[in-house]
């Protein structure tokens, strides 16, 4: 099969809608796929739009996290179960773990999404997993049983309506200072990423961290998600800490749907 | 004796040298007295936002890159799905998505990182806005220019616009022939009849070499489980293989009826197919599509994949297979 | 109780006839008034050189068959190569070799053998000639006519012969038309920019369906290692998966513009792809270039795969699909 | 690989030219192939035409077997070693000969080319071959040692100049009479073919014949090479005789270029 062929669209069905938190829905959907932890799909609402989102469970059927931002999420949140959703990919490179005894993973909101099948594979592969986990608010907090179940999950709220209270970044410093790991995990807005790869250098630690970008076509054509030489959809989303470190773009630039290269604020 | 141990290396060098002069094929060729290591060009609007991007297709080893497209006013181009897949190839509606010509030129104002010619492209509604953007990219570092009248997807523009015509064309190129003195490179469309008409009409209004091709059609791809047409803009333009033959037919009819130098463009993967379009009388050939199944280093792989069959064939040049087909 | 006993199968019965109807898709159809048992139509000049061949595409499952188009004269076509391979289909240059229409009306005098409807198709020079074969063929029992206005690779014929434009389409079919009560069907071609025009002036002038497409391009091919087009008239019309999305555009194109039905023709080579012409707003779809790919029955293989995907998705008959794609 | 991909032309320079009669030549070509004893590839000669030839060696170099006709084949015998040809194929349906024990080859004329591979398999699988090679004059005698070598030769001449006087029917009467065959298998002049198919048909014996007729795509499209409802470059060129008894067209028509259908005299 060859990439027009894996390209195509697929017949995805919604089988089951949940709704996680008051901003964030979880939908099931009828097509087989298989898929590291990290990579994503392109979902297609016809006469909509066709955006990327990553799996959060692959197999005989997979699942996608959506959190409620603008026109095309607001539209995937008025669906109900049995309607038609369109996906193609896999695309791009997941997280990878050869060799790890012991991690810390550390989310940012939604970008929970990207690591909680990370956190599951780590655990099958016997790493003992900290899970740093941070949302706004109590009501916010996603994939608590299902992270708690495969690893040692601190949350934190930035209201401390729930766990601790702070920002991911702050109590990482605590964890980095008590723990020797051997690699570190990291999705969440962008310029919390920022921080969090600032104290892997201070702790020479090496790690991963999974980039969104603006995607139109997802197979390294159209440039729209590029990240200094990268594309986000092909060489990423997953980055390395010594790739990210190199970048001058990282935390600082991306490019709107025209092209336009803006300022991350 | 001293004499001759000193020499005896030397000999080795000349001998060294005119073996790889008799046996080593090179890939070094020029487009109007601009030279190219290799004659692969990366085709406009793949990749090509960015300087950034264009550094990615230089580091897969492209003899020439091209900026995607740029308009006057920033556009943000069609919604999403912009393109659409079917087993030989694919079609893409992105509608002339581009940041617009003030962004363009800040993004690319110094040309200095780039070791091979960038090549501008700008797209506009008619021949006036045309010579504007001609005038403001003539300032900068760009080896050329492309015109391309004939992208099939994007109202107001190209096809769309009535630009494949002999009589547009004309007044295009003719109004953007007065802001510059860089080769104007004009691209055309080989799903259309009159080809060759559009060419010479080209060649005449002073156009320095024509690309050939766009994307043809436009083609539709209906998603019969939703029975949706894929694309948000309905049809796009049609890209890879599935093209190829299209392309070097046309490339192989206008080698006939034009002096000035082609670049062929459609639907290449592979270094036989760049053979395939330089043999109907391509100068140079563009890749675009190829990128997504080979990667970004698809230029170094057809380069390879030209000088090993070069090498089994016996050609030594670009040039000896220049409209080869034609004798 | 022996009154219940013996109600009791009868219910069963209507119980089945009910279910099979309320669940089983059918894929009977009909094109001008001519009812066929699936939308499939063998395509004109694949087989269709004797009666023989078509009973094949008959045993094959087809709902219809054309024979290959007949000339006035006896003509033994273009040289081989009549045929180029390259990886999304092929191109052929057979050139309308052919018997002449004195031995096709012998060859097709007796079509009772035939269970499905056969369709003639006949190609000229000129309205004046396309109006002698017209008559000719009108006495048989041909269920319609096909007029290829398109073809792209015979001098003298089709598109070489300027009949790919309204005009020329109305002075044909108007001849034509004067000639014969029998279903006029013209075949145009996707590869024109003015299709919506050309099927309007064919409607206008009394056709009761256009066949889209013929063979796009056309395209060249060129073998490298001996540096010649492999086609011995080097160009030749490209069929196969590669056309699909243009023919697909193209069937869209016409089906807001014509009101008379449209057979989609070009690159089917699975159930889904017949799909997807319909709900382009095709009436019936041809099959090509697939028979080399998937042999003879390959319309009884694209009928199993219509109908499990017509089951799955609840679809019971051909109509409904039938310009789905527009709302 | 797809009927497109394998259908593409292949490079098969001309390694070794051998003239192996005043009217055939051999033709060893570099190009790499397997197929069955039977089947055809088209050979091209550029600017000139491409024609159906059947393979009398295939593996790391093929071989095929051409006798001078017309304008094409007379093309072919004024080339050199080193030519370019072209080839496309195999195509067609070879021999059979599953469970087969002693057999009974064939051949008139030129046809032998179809059988020569035949009887080399036949002798791998150690079923004993008697082979009748009918000629029209001891020069025209061809394949005599390579057939030798597997099989029991014998050479029949019209006229009488080498091996037994006549022509190959009257001479396999006598086998037939004398012999116990599982399989007959024939190739040559077609009414000699029919006449084969006749005596199989009174001594109740399986036969397989290898057909001719004129060919342009070989893919099955073009309807060229019909035999009743067959077509000869799918269904054929190999036929078995409960086929040929069947068909109204053997030994009686075959189409011509343009598609003529003539009476085979
Ligand atoms: C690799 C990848 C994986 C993702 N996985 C998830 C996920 O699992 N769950 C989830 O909720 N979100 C995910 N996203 C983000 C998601 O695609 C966007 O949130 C969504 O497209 C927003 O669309 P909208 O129209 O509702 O919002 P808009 O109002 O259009 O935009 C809101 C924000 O989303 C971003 N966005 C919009 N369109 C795109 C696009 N085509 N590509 C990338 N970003 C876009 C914009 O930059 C903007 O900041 C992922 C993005 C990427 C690149
Ligand atoms: C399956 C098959 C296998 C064959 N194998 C061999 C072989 O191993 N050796 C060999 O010498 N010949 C073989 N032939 C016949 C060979 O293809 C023709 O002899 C050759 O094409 C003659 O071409 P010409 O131009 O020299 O002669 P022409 O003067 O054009 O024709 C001479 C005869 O060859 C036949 N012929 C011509 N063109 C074709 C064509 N395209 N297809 C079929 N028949 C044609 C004609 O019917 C005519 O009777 C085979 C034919 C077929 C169908
Ligand atoms: C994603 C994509 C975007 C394109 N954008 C442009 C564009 O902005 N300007 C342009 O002249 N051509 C554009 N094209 C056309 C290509 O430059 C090229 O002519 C065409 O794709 C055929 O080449 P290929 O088969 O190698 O891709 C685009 C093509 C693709 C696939
Ligand atoms: C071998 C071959 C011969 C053809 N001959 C004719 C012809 O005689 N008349 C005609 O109208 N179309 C002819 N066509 C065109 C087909 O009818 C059809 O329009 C085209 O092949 C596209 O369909 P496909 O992709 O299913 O093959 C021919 C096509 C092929 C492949
Ligand atoms: S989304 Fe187009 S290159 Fe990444
Ligand atoms: S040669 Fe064309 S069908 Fe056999």
């Amino acid at each position: 099969m060859n990439e027009f062929e894996r390209s195509r669209v697929r017949e995805a069905r919604i089988l089951k809608i949940e709704q996680e938190t008051p901003t964030v829905k979880t939908f099931e959907l009828g097509v087989s796929l298989d898929a590291v932890p990290g990579q994503f799909v392109m979902v297609w609402l016809p006469r909509v739009a066709e955006k990327p989102f990553t799996l959060i469970k692959t197999g005989n059927t997979i699942a996608i996290a959506v959190k409620k931002r603008g026109g095309f999420t607001e539209k995937l949140f008025q669906l109900n179960e049995g309607s038609y959703l369109g996906i193609r990919g896999p695309y791009g490179k997941g997280f990878s773990w050869g060799g790890v005894k012991k991690v810390c993973v550390v989310a940012g909101g939604i970008g929970i999404a990207a690591l909680v099948r990370l956190a599951e594979e780590l655990a099958k592969s016997k790493v003992s997993v900290d899970f740093i986990a941070g949302f706004r608010t109590k009501s916010e907090v996603l994939f608590k049983e299902r992270i708690e179940n495969v690893a040692n999950l601190h949350i934190i709220t930035e209201d401390g309506s729930f766990g601790t209270k702070g920002i991911c970044s702050d109590v990482l410093m605590d964890f980095l200072k008590k723990n020797e790991y051997d690699k570190l995990y990291c999705c969440g807005p962008e310029l919390m990423m920022v921080k969090v790869l600032k104290l892997c250098k201070k702790f020479n630690l090496k790690a991963e961290f999974a980039v969104e970008r603006y995607m139109k076509c997802a197979v390294g054509l159209c440039g729209q998600c590029c990240l200094d030489e990268w594309l986000v959809c092909r060489d990423g989303p997953v980055f390395s800490s010594e790739q990210l470190l190199k970048s001058k773009e990282f935390g600082k630039f991306y490019y709107t749907k025209s092209g336009k290269k803006v300022a991350i604020q | 004796m001293q004499h001759l141990k000193e020499a005896t290396p030397c000999f080795l060098n000349l001998f060294i040298f005119i073996f790889g002069w008799v046996f080593l094929p090179s890939l070094e060729t020029e487009l109007c007295n601009v030279s190219l290591k290799n004659p692969l060009i990366l085709a406009s609007g793949v990749l090509g936002l960015s300087k950034n991007n264009l550094l990615r297709a230089q580091r897969g080893g492209a003899g020439a890159v091209t900026i995607k497209s740029v308009s006057l006013e920033e556009r943000s181009g069609h919604e999403t799905p912009n393109i659409a897949f079917f087993e030989a190839g694919m079609l893409n509606a992105f509608g002339y998505c581009n940041p617009g010509i003030e962004e363009a030129l800040k993004e690319f104002s110094d040309l200095s990182c780039f070791e091979v010619p960038v090549i501008a492209s700008c797209t506009a509604s008619n021949a006036s806005d045309f010579a504007k953007l001609v005038e403001a990219l003539d300032k900068l570092d760009f080896a050329a220019i492309e015109l391309p009248l004939s992208c099939p997807h994007t109202p107001g523009y190209g096809l769309l616009a009535g630009q494949g015509t002999p009589e547009a064309t004309k007044e295009i190129v003719e109004a953007c022939r007065k802001k510059t003195k860089k080769p104007l490179l004009v691209k055309i469309n080989a799903s259309l009849p009159r080809i060759g008409e559009i060419a010479l009409a080209a060649e005449k209004a002073g156009a320095n070499a024509i690309t050939c091709s766009n994307t043809l059609g436009p083609g539709m791809v209906i998603d019969i489980n939703s029975t949706k047409p894929v694309l948000a803009f309905k049809v796009g333009g049609v890209s890879g293989p599935a093209i190829r033959p299209i392309v070097v037919r046309s490339v192989y009819d206008l080698y006939k009826r034009i002096k000035i130098p082609i670049i062929g463009l459609g639907g290449v993967l592979r270094g036989e197919h760049v053979i395939e379009l330089l043999m109907a009388g391509a100068s140079c050939v563009g890749i675009g599509t190829a990128i997504a199944l080979r990667g970004h280093n698809v230029f170094e792989k057809c380069c390879d994949e030209m000088l090993a069959w070069m090498k089994k064939h016996g050609y030594k040049s670009i040039g000896e297979l220049i409209g080869l087909a034609h004798e």
